[in-house]
């Protein structure tokens, strides 16, 4: 296999994988394009990120491609209702490999205010992987700032190769996720067991 | 214009109409009219074209349920005198059935006055839930008539396009009405709530 | 004539363009991780619990009264009292939580909490660079996490806590002019009365 | 490179063409087939020219011209011709198109 | 010395030639004049991409990106590598030969365009008796490309967005070609390299560029419009306009073929651009007649650099035109505009030298101008209107 | 000259079978157009530069265009069938193979396909201008009102009957 | 002249080259390090996050077909303006005259197609 | 009736079969617009058909925020409430807060001191302001304008975010009013600051109408574009800008002289035509009026209490009854309907939010217009997601 005996070769040459996976983390962590996506409230704060005052341009994360092609980055800023859910995730689901995604706000986190609504989705990172949460309702334009050089230096910290490697390097974790459909009373699936075990244990314990 | 005013201007030209005056007895005394179905459609017309009001907007239109109940709120629609809260109760209304009620605030854009207030009661909340829409009358109705539709239950006849409107078609609940249950799924939240974090305990027992 | 509103435009973005060199009001941005704008004083975020002193479990000023967990629009507030009582910054016998969480991945930042709490016992923080990719570690925030110090308060929002600070006097001057008029009366001192919440009308 | 070559490709150019326009049912294709024999025959007069006796006389390249010109017009005004069929019978099938005339 | 260094890249072409054994010195050459094209223009691509997010970032009032490398230089380098380890997909539907090939032919066509913009003084690629129509023939090409780009994809919005944008391509390529005819009236040539050489001497201290003409001028003006509409920028970027059609015909594009079309557009733009200053802006030459000791590619550059900002700032300001308005406008003004403009390039030259050639030929431009615009404007009813305020 | 226009040749020729033989006819546009090119290419080799750009801005970006236009308006790009009689087949090859043979010995047998190439003509755009409007200028003429007639017929019978009624 | 050919040619070829080089290195990238990972909801075309339906293969609007007649003429139109426009310095007044008429003969087609209102719509 | 059929979207079907009459399946593209889409304001969808690039037939999908805002509300205390108003029309929370607090004032019978009202007015029509700028701004942003106008537009906003801040704490989802006042007075300093940049904002919208109000394109992408007739517009209950662009005189500040709105001397300004044109300028126009009461209001504050001290936080219990309280919100009437059953909660809370009604004309506004017409129909709806699904 071609590939195996490259990744060989490469790991003999430990520097030049080193510096191109610097090369490589710098490239992508430098060059974050969002999706066009707004959800509610927080699209709004998102909005207002990019506007002048804030300015996220000056990260190189100007182009908001409103293609899920040409997107890496999806910012889930706003209340994902059930009935918004399947076609998050098929957003999710249709932007190339590598893709982050942050939860803007509480309610991409967890529901949030309205968590109590029937057809609420109590967070999105039960359908699909999160990479960094921003609490707040909405959380300022800076918080989000703050939440993209969080994902920048995340993004900095993964690896080429190794078992650590993040996900898209990874041939055997998946980069679709199912897309709910809708039901007669709930969507289903409630949740993908994939990226959503049951963190009750989790929970529990830290009390 | 008083209510009564309206109320006895509405029987002299509709003859046969009923029109039953149902007492607010909170300050803002927005007092309305209840009416019969087979003459919604002439009353509202002759309302919005003819009558001296000049109801030619409607603005807010909303679905409300009655469950069947016993209790002394049910004095403001059964009791037609003010003040006698107490004695109802004492009558025991348990008898009453629930029902849906629609209620239609009606403003006039030309003499700038208002609200008179329509409201439309089905039988039951079950089998009869059948009223008039007033969509042909009023368009401003047609969107929130479905959405009393798809929320309440309400079924609309002669409504052009009665289909759900904010939950997606094959949902089957009836969300606001006061005995839908929604699907449980937020209890499995990290929210540390105390009956949460009890079902959370159970479940990662289970686990 | 035609062309003429699009020449318009363009003398706009150009002298927009070129202001942007020269005036602050033509180029707003400010860069955020190094620069930052002076926050508003009424700033808010989420909630922290106040409390007196250096030590935090013991300065914690909520008496676990529940009204704020009751009260908070989309509950994300829980209490759990204490077993025993432990003496506030008035000396008194008080609850204490003996679990306060508040999940700040729900919360609002509706303030109401704030509003509601008869005792000044929870004020709203400003810090928002919360940012975390640990979704249950880090927006659970338990009391510890939550304690801030009344100096933190004073910090940022010097108004508020100055004001703060005066109705606690005067609620202290009212405890301790009711001891004495107790010690006056000089019947058997019983356990000082916790001050009747401003919300006496509550159920 | 002699005139025979420039020629040949000439001859089955219209070659390809004629098969084309005679086998393939679709009156786009067909019109294809036909615009490949223009164009072959555009090829022989080039290659005429260029081999004549008097090349400064462009006779060949006008003509070129000019057929270019003409091989517009007939697109246009054939594909024209097909769509209004198409309207009228919903098929560019030369087939269908007999059989429903006739 | 100067015309040292004005030549030097002839000279050190030359000189490099001169090393090779002569059976291939014929492609030495050739490769010489190719490579740097293949360089240099996607480098300035890049610096372009940032120029672009800069100036438009200044012109609202914001920084644009500062943060990678200094000033924010390296940002396209990062974009690069980004596009490049970006996974491709290709739709299931979608062709997947003609997918591919697009990006590619798209590419293609626009490259070969620039072998015959002069971009200094002896420094062409390929000097064609029918440079121009050359020019145009490879343009042409794009539209294709962009077809089966949209085509292939199998998505709605690619396919409306495709049929925009041919539709809008062939729209502008008529008045394209017919303003860009009055020179070639006035040059008698189609070589690129001879319109500049035409435009490249001076009375007293100005230059004898075309666009110092009635007819220059406007057949200027409606060349830049065109080109405007053919590399799809704004406010004709309607194929690809976001808040309509997504990204138009490259929606279902990733990775480093996104990168191409992007590539393409800006590369379209810059040879565009090119061809202008050939056509109306002499080109390579200096536009005062003692400012010739600076190398004839600095002044090339230079000028391109300017309509490259003109772009920009024109891109930050306008919003977009609607299809049939964009049909109506290229055929119903830009086309008789061009077609007046022949006519009045035909004038001009029959007419004598003097003032009175001036008047005449300006008035045959303005007129019209004025008349169809006024038309336009009135036939739309647009106009600005006035309010009443009730109590 | 012989590489090039062995490769150009085969191309075009590759070409002009694919247009006529794919399924698709997107397709077979695309192919076509790569016949085109090669016979541009070839105008080219001949010295012909006029005529190949000519050849690439009209066949390539009109022609090409706007038949791809009229498959779309068609919904003509579902696989299209080819004749299925096969005694069609028989008849059409026949026909085909004749033509093409009577054209190879006309080729072969005549003088003039030995002649090798003549020194390059320095033919100019200018010149062909000159002869244009000289020489041909009534041709011109007669191609202008061809080209309006087909303007107007083409647009006529490409209307919408919807749009003729307006 | 074949000098410039081969420069086209050349042009072409490293064009090309250019298209395909990075395409190349994308593709040794993904098969070295990050695998491609096709899936049925990846790889379904985008419709704004909905399943796509209808037919995408609509039978287009008339519209752009005619002005693609109207481009085609003008684009014939253009080859013989061209050799006039180069040979126009040293030409005859008639001859202009003859290239007028030539022209009119055009306008007055696309006139009369506006004039029908087919062509814009206004 | 005539006018009858012709306003029922029955009418809209009908033009719809009439626009396709003749045009085979084949010839129509079903596109579906949104959820996901750059220009529809968030989750909006329209399905549309379309005939080449003309809308034959439009479908507006809503519900893709369904918050379940009337639910909740009816589950949480009359307080409780309020902040959820916020996040309603989420870019004018204090218009939300106000229609709100009115509701329930009206329903409980309280008053609101002096005072208050002011700081309502002019937190109110800062609110305007600021609504009225981002939404231009995002209409011509929709209209593929790259940035410019909307970047200019949050510029101003900004300003107003940073008062909004500085006295409610949020730049967005300010929680201000309460029953019977407001929270919190204004922190010192604020008013002048605020006079500052209600005295700077005319500058804007003068670099504004530089920038588009004269460009040829914008008046040939808006002009005639989405007219909506006077009558259509009352029967559909259109109200807000929306409705005085087709020339209808309603201003419920000024028809119901809710607040102290009575007091100020302000106009209406009214369209003539009822495109798309007409809205925006009449937005600017508004804006111009809203400056001038916030000229008058900032002068005339004067001191006092700030709530009504009758008025409870905690353990608010209207009595049982029902209350129907509206306000001029910028997008339109805002009402709040609610039913009492003498609980500590509302027995029926409902909002009726102007978006969602306004959408009604959505399509006849937009048959027979061009793909790109819709996009800029809806933007000069003005549209929040977070209030047509609540
Ligand atoms: S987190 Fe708050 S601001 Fe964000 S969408 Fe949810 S409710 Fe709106
Ligand atoms: S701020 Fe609001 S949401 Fe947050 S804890 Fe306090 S009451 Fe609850
Ligand atoms: S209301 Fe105040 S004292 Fe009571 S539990 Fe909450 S924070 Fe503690």
């Amino acid at each position: 296999m071609i590939d195996e005996q490259l990744k060989i070769e490469l790991s003999r040459q430990g520097i030049f994988t080193t510096t191109l996976e610097e090369l490589y983390n710098w490239g992508r962590k430098n060059s974050v394009w969002p999706l066009t996506f707004g959800l509610a409230c927080c699209a709004i704060e998102m909005i207002a990120t990019t506007m002048a005052r804030y300015d996220l341009a000056r990260f190189g994360a100007e182009v908001f491609r409103p293609s899920p092609r040409q997107a890496d980055l999806m910012i889930v800023s706003g209340t994902v209702t059930k009935k918004m859910a399947p076609q998050v995730v098929r957003l999710y689901n249709q932007m190339p490999e590598p893709k982050y995604v942050i939860a803007m706000g509480a309610c991409a986190i967890s529901g949030g205010p309205f968590k109590q609504g029937y057809n609420v989705l109590k967070g999105i990172d039960r359908y699909v992987p999160v990479d960094v949460h921003i609490p707040g309702c909405p959380p300022r334009p800076e918080a989000l700032i703050h939440a993209f050089m969080t994902l920048q230096k995340k993004i900095d910290g993964q690896h080429l190769s190794g078992a650590d490697r993040p996900r898209h390097l990874n041939e055997a974790l998946p980069s679709e996720f199912v897309v709910p459909e809708y039901g007669a009373h709930d969507l289903e699936p409630r949740s993908n067991d994939l990226v959503w075990p049951l963190p009750m244990s989790k929970a529990v314990t830290q009390g | 214009m008083t209510i009564e005013q309206v109320q006895s201007e509405i029987q002299s030209a509709i003859p046969g109409a009923k029109v039953e005056i149902i007492l607010n007895p909170s300050p803002s005394a927005q007092h309305s009219l209840l009416l019969d179905h087979e003459h919604v459609l002439a009353v509202a017309t002759y309302l919005r074209d003819v009558s001296e009001l000049r109801l030619d907007y409607c603005s807010n239109v909303t679905g409300i349920d009655w469950l069947p109940r016993e209790k002394s709120e049910k004095v403001k629609v059964k009791n037609l005198v003010e003040g006698v809260e107490q004695e109802v109760e004492e009558v025991h209304k348990t008898v009453v059935p629930g029902y849906l009620e629609v209620v239609y605030h009606l403003f006039s854009v030309e003499k700038k006055h208002g609200p008179v207030i329509l409201r439309l009661r089905t039988e039951d909340r079950a089998a009869k839930v059948h009223l008039p829409s007033l969509t042909p009358i009023w368009r401003a109705a047609e969107f929130q008539e479905r959405e009393i539709f798809d929320l309440y239950g309400v079924i609309f006849d002669g409504h052009p396009d009665l289909r759900r409107i904010l939950m997606w078609e094959g949902f089957v609940d009836h969300p606001m009405r006061r005995d839908y249950v929604e699907p449980d799924d937020y209890e499995y939240e990290p929210t540390p709530h105390d009956h949460v974090l009890q079902r959370s305990r159970e479940e990662s027992g289970r686990h | 004539m035609l062309g003429e509103g699009i020449v318009r435009g363009l003398a706009e973005t150009a002298r927009n363009f070129l202001g942007s060199f020269v005036s602050k009001e033509r180029l707003t941005t400010v860069q955020f991780p190094e620069e930052r704008l002076p926050q508003a004083e009424a700033a808010r975020d989420f909630p922290f619990l106040v409390y007196d002193g250096e030590d935090w479990q013991a300065g914690m000023r909520c008496v676990a009264c529940q009204i704020c967990e009751k009260e908070c629009p989309p509950k994300c507030i829980f209490i759990e009292k204490s077993k025993d009582k432990k003496p506030d910054a008035l000396g008194r016998a008080q609850f204490y939580p003996a679990r306060f969480d508040i999940d700040v991945s729900v919360c609002m930042s509706c303030q109401i909490c704030v509003e509601v709490c008869p005792f000044e016992a929870i004020k709203m923080d400003t810090a928002f660079e919360l940012s975390t990719d640990d979704r249950f570690g880090g927006l659970l925030w338990d009391r510890q996490k939550l304690a801030l110090s009344d100096a933190h308060y004073h910090a940022i929002h010097p108004t508020d806590a100055a004001h703060t600070d005066e109705l606690l006097a005067a609620e202290k001057a009212k405890a301790e002019a009711r001891t004495k008029a107790a010690v006056a009366k000089a019947s058997p001192a019983p356990m000082p009365q916790p001050p009747a919440p401003a919300a006496a009308n509550e159920p | 490179m002699t005139l025979a070559g420039y020629l040949i490709v000439a001859a089955l150019l219209f070659a390809v063409g004629l098969a084309g326009a005679l086998t393939r049912r679709n009156a786009i294709l067909v019109l294809i087939g036909i615009e490949l024999m223009l164009n072959a025959a555009n090829l022989n007069l080039i290659a005429f020219w260029r081999y004549g006796r008097s090349p400064e006389a462009l006779t060949g390249v006008l003509f070129v011209i000019f057929s270019i010109g003409v091989a517009a017009a007939e697109a246009a005004v054939g594909l024209a011709m097909i769509i209004a069929i198409y309207r009228h019978y919903k098929t560019t099938n030369l087939d269908y198109i007999d059989s429903m005339k006739g | 010395m100067t015309e040292t260094i004005d030549q030097i890249f002839v000279i050190l072409k030359h000189w490099l030639v001169g090393h090779v054994p002569t059976a291939v010195e014929p492609i030495v050459s050739e490769l010489l004049s190719v490579v740097p094209i293949i360089l240099l223009f996607p480098l300035l691509f890049a610096l372009i991409t940032v120029m672009e997010r800069k100036g438009l970032g200044r012109i609202q009032n914001r920084y644009g990106p500062n943060r990678v490398g200094p000033c924010g230089i390296l940002q396209p380098i990062a974009d690069g590598i980004k596009t490049l380890t970006k996974e491709n997909i290709v739709p299931h539907s979608a062709d997947k030969v003609v997918h591919l090939l697009a990006p590619l032919l798209l590419v293609m066509a626009t490259f070969l365009g620039y072998a015959v913009l002069p971009v200094g003084r002896n420094m062409v690629a390929a000097n064609m008796d029918a440079g121009v129509l050359f020019f145009f023939a490879v343009g042409s090409m794009t539209e294709l490309s962009v077809f089966m780009a949209g085509w292939s994809s199998r998505n709605k919005y690619s396919l409306l967005g495709a049929m925009r944008a041919i539709a809008q391509m062939i729209s502008y390529e008529v008045p394209l070609i017919l303003s860009s005819v009055t020179v070639i009236m006035a040059a008698g040539t189609l070589s690129t390299v001879s319109i500049v050489e035409q435009q490249s001497g001076y009375t007293g201290i100005f230059p004898h560029w075309f666009v110092f003409t009635p007819w220059g001028f406007a057949g200027f003006v409606l060349f830049m419009i065109a080109a405007t509409a053919e590399s799809n920028r704004s406010p004709f970027d309607l194929p690809e306009g976001e808040s309509e059609l997504i990204a138009g015909y490259y929606t279902e594009y990733s990775g480093f073929k996104f990168a191409l079309f992007f590539l393409a557009e800006y590369l379209g733009m810059m040879s565009i651009s090119g061809m202008a200053i050939t056509l109306f802006l002499g080109g390579w030459a200096a536009p005062l007649s003692f400012l010739t000791w600076i190398p004839s590619y600095l002044w090339f550059f230079g000028k391109l650099f300017f309509f490259i900002a003109g772009f920009i700032w024109i891109r930050g300001t306008l919003p977009r035109l609607r299809m049939d308005q964009l049909m109506n406008f290229a055929w119903k003004f830009m086309l008789p505009m061009a077609l007046i403009n022949l006519v009045t390039a035909g004038v001009w030259r029959f007419m004598p030298t003097g003032i009175l050639r001036w008047l005449v030929c300006s008035a045959m431009v303005v007129a019209p101008y004025v008349l169809l615009g006024r038309g336009f404007m009135l036939g739309k009813r647009l106009e600005k209107r006035t309010y009443r305020f009730a109590d | 000259m012989t590489l090039p226009f062995t490769i150009i040749a085969a191309l075009t020729i590759a070409g002009a079978v694919a247009a006529m033989s794919l399924r698709n006819l997107v397709h077979c546009v695309l192919a076509l157009t790569l016949a085109f090119a090669g016979l541009a290419g070839m105008y080219l080799l001949l010295g012909a530069q006029f005529v190949g750009f000519a050849q690439i801005l009209v066949y390539i970006g009109a022609i090409a265009i706007l038949t791809v236009f009229a498959i779309l308006l068609t919904r003509g790009t579902e696989p299209d069938a080819f004749l299925d009689l096969p005694s069609a087949w028989v008849s059409n090859s026949v026909i085909v193979a004749a033509v093409f043979g009577v054209l190879v010995w006309a080729v072969h047998s005549s003088p003039l396909s030995r002649r090798t190439l003549p020194p390059p003509p320095q033919i100019t755009v200018r010149q062909i201008g000159f002869a244009l409007m000289d020489r041909f200028v009534l041709p011109l003429e007669v191609i202008g009102l061809l080209l309006t007639a087909a303007l107007i017929g083409a647009v006529i019978l490409a209307m919408h009957e919807k749009q003729a009624a307006k | 002249m074949s000098g410039s050919y081969l420069t086209i040619l050349l042009l072409l070829v490293c064009a090309v080259g250019f298209g395909v080089g990075p395409l190349v290195l994308a593709w040794i990238w993904a098969k070295a390090y990050s695998p491609e990972k096709p899936g049925p909801y990846k790889n379904a075309t985008y419709e704004c996050g909905l399943e796509s339906k209808g037919v995408v293969w609509v039978q287009f609007k008339a519209e752009y077909y005619l002005y693609g007649i109207v481009f085609l003429i003008f684009d014939v139109e253009a080859i013989f303006l061209l050799p006039f426009a180069v040979a126009f310095t040293g030409l005859t007044a008639g001859a202009c005259v003859a290239m007028l008429v030539f022209l009119f003969l055009l306008v007055e087609g696309l006139v009369w197609a506006s004039r029908k209102g087919v062509l814009l719509s206004t | 009736m005539s006018s009858m059929t012709e306003t029922t979207s029955a009418a809209n079907d009908e033009r719809s079969r009439k626009l396709t009459a003749g045009i085979s399946e084949g010839q129509l593209l079903e596109v579906s617009m949104g959820p996901h889409h750059p220009s529809t304001h968030g989750v909006f969808r329209m399905d549309v058909v379309l005939d080449g690039e003309r809308v034959v037939k439009l479908k507006p999908v809503v519900g893709y925020l369904h918050r379940n805002h009337e639910k909740i509300g009816e589950n949480n205390s009359y307080l409780a409430s309020m902040p959820y108003t916020d996040r309603l029309d989420y870019l004018c929370s204090l218009t939300n807060n106000w229609a709100y607090a009115l509701a329930v004032e009206t329903l409980a019978g309280i008053d609101v001191p002096e005072r208050a009202q002011y700081l309502r007015v002019i937190t109110a029509e800062l609110t305007r302001l600021q609504n009225h700028s981002s939404v231009i701004g995002f209409l011509v942003q929709d209209m593929g304008a790259s940035g410019t106008p909307l970047m200019y537009a949050f510029r101003e906003r900004e300003k107003i975010l940073d008062l909004f801040e500085s006295l409610t704490g949020s730049r967005m989802m300010c929680n201000y009013m309460r029953f019977g006042g407001c929270r919190i007075d204004l922190p010192a300093g604020w008013l002048d600051r605020a006079k500052k940049v209600v005295a700077g904002f005319p500058q804007f919208l003068d670099e504004y109408e530089n920038l588009l109000g004269t460009n040829e394109i914008l008046m040939a992408r808006t002009q005639g574009i989405g007219a909506l007739s006077r009558e259509l517009a009352i029967n559909a209950g259109v109200t807000g800008p929306l409705l005085r662009a087709s020339g209808v005189n309603y201003d419920i500040r000024k028809v119901d002289k809710y607040g102290i709105y009575d007091r100020f001397d302000f106009k209406v300004p009214l369209g003539d035509n009822g495109d798309v044109y007409d809205r925006y300028m009449i937005r600017i126009l508004e804006m111009r009026e809203s400056i001038k009461i916030l000229d008058q209001a900032m002068c005339d504050i004067p001191p006092g209490p700030i709530m009504d001290p009758k008025a409870k936080i905690r353990g608010f219990r209207p009595k049982a009854g029902e209350a129907y309280g509206r306000i001029e919100a910028p997008k339109g009437e805002l009402g709040f309907y609610l039913i009492s059953d003498g609980s500590g909660n509302p027995y029926r809370y409902r909002v009726r939010p102007p978006s969602f009604v306004n959408l009604t004309v959505l399509e006849d506004m937009c048959i027979g217009n061009y793909i790109a017409d819709t996009i800029a129909i809806l933007g000069s709806i003005d549209i929040v997601l977070g209030e047509v699904d609540r």
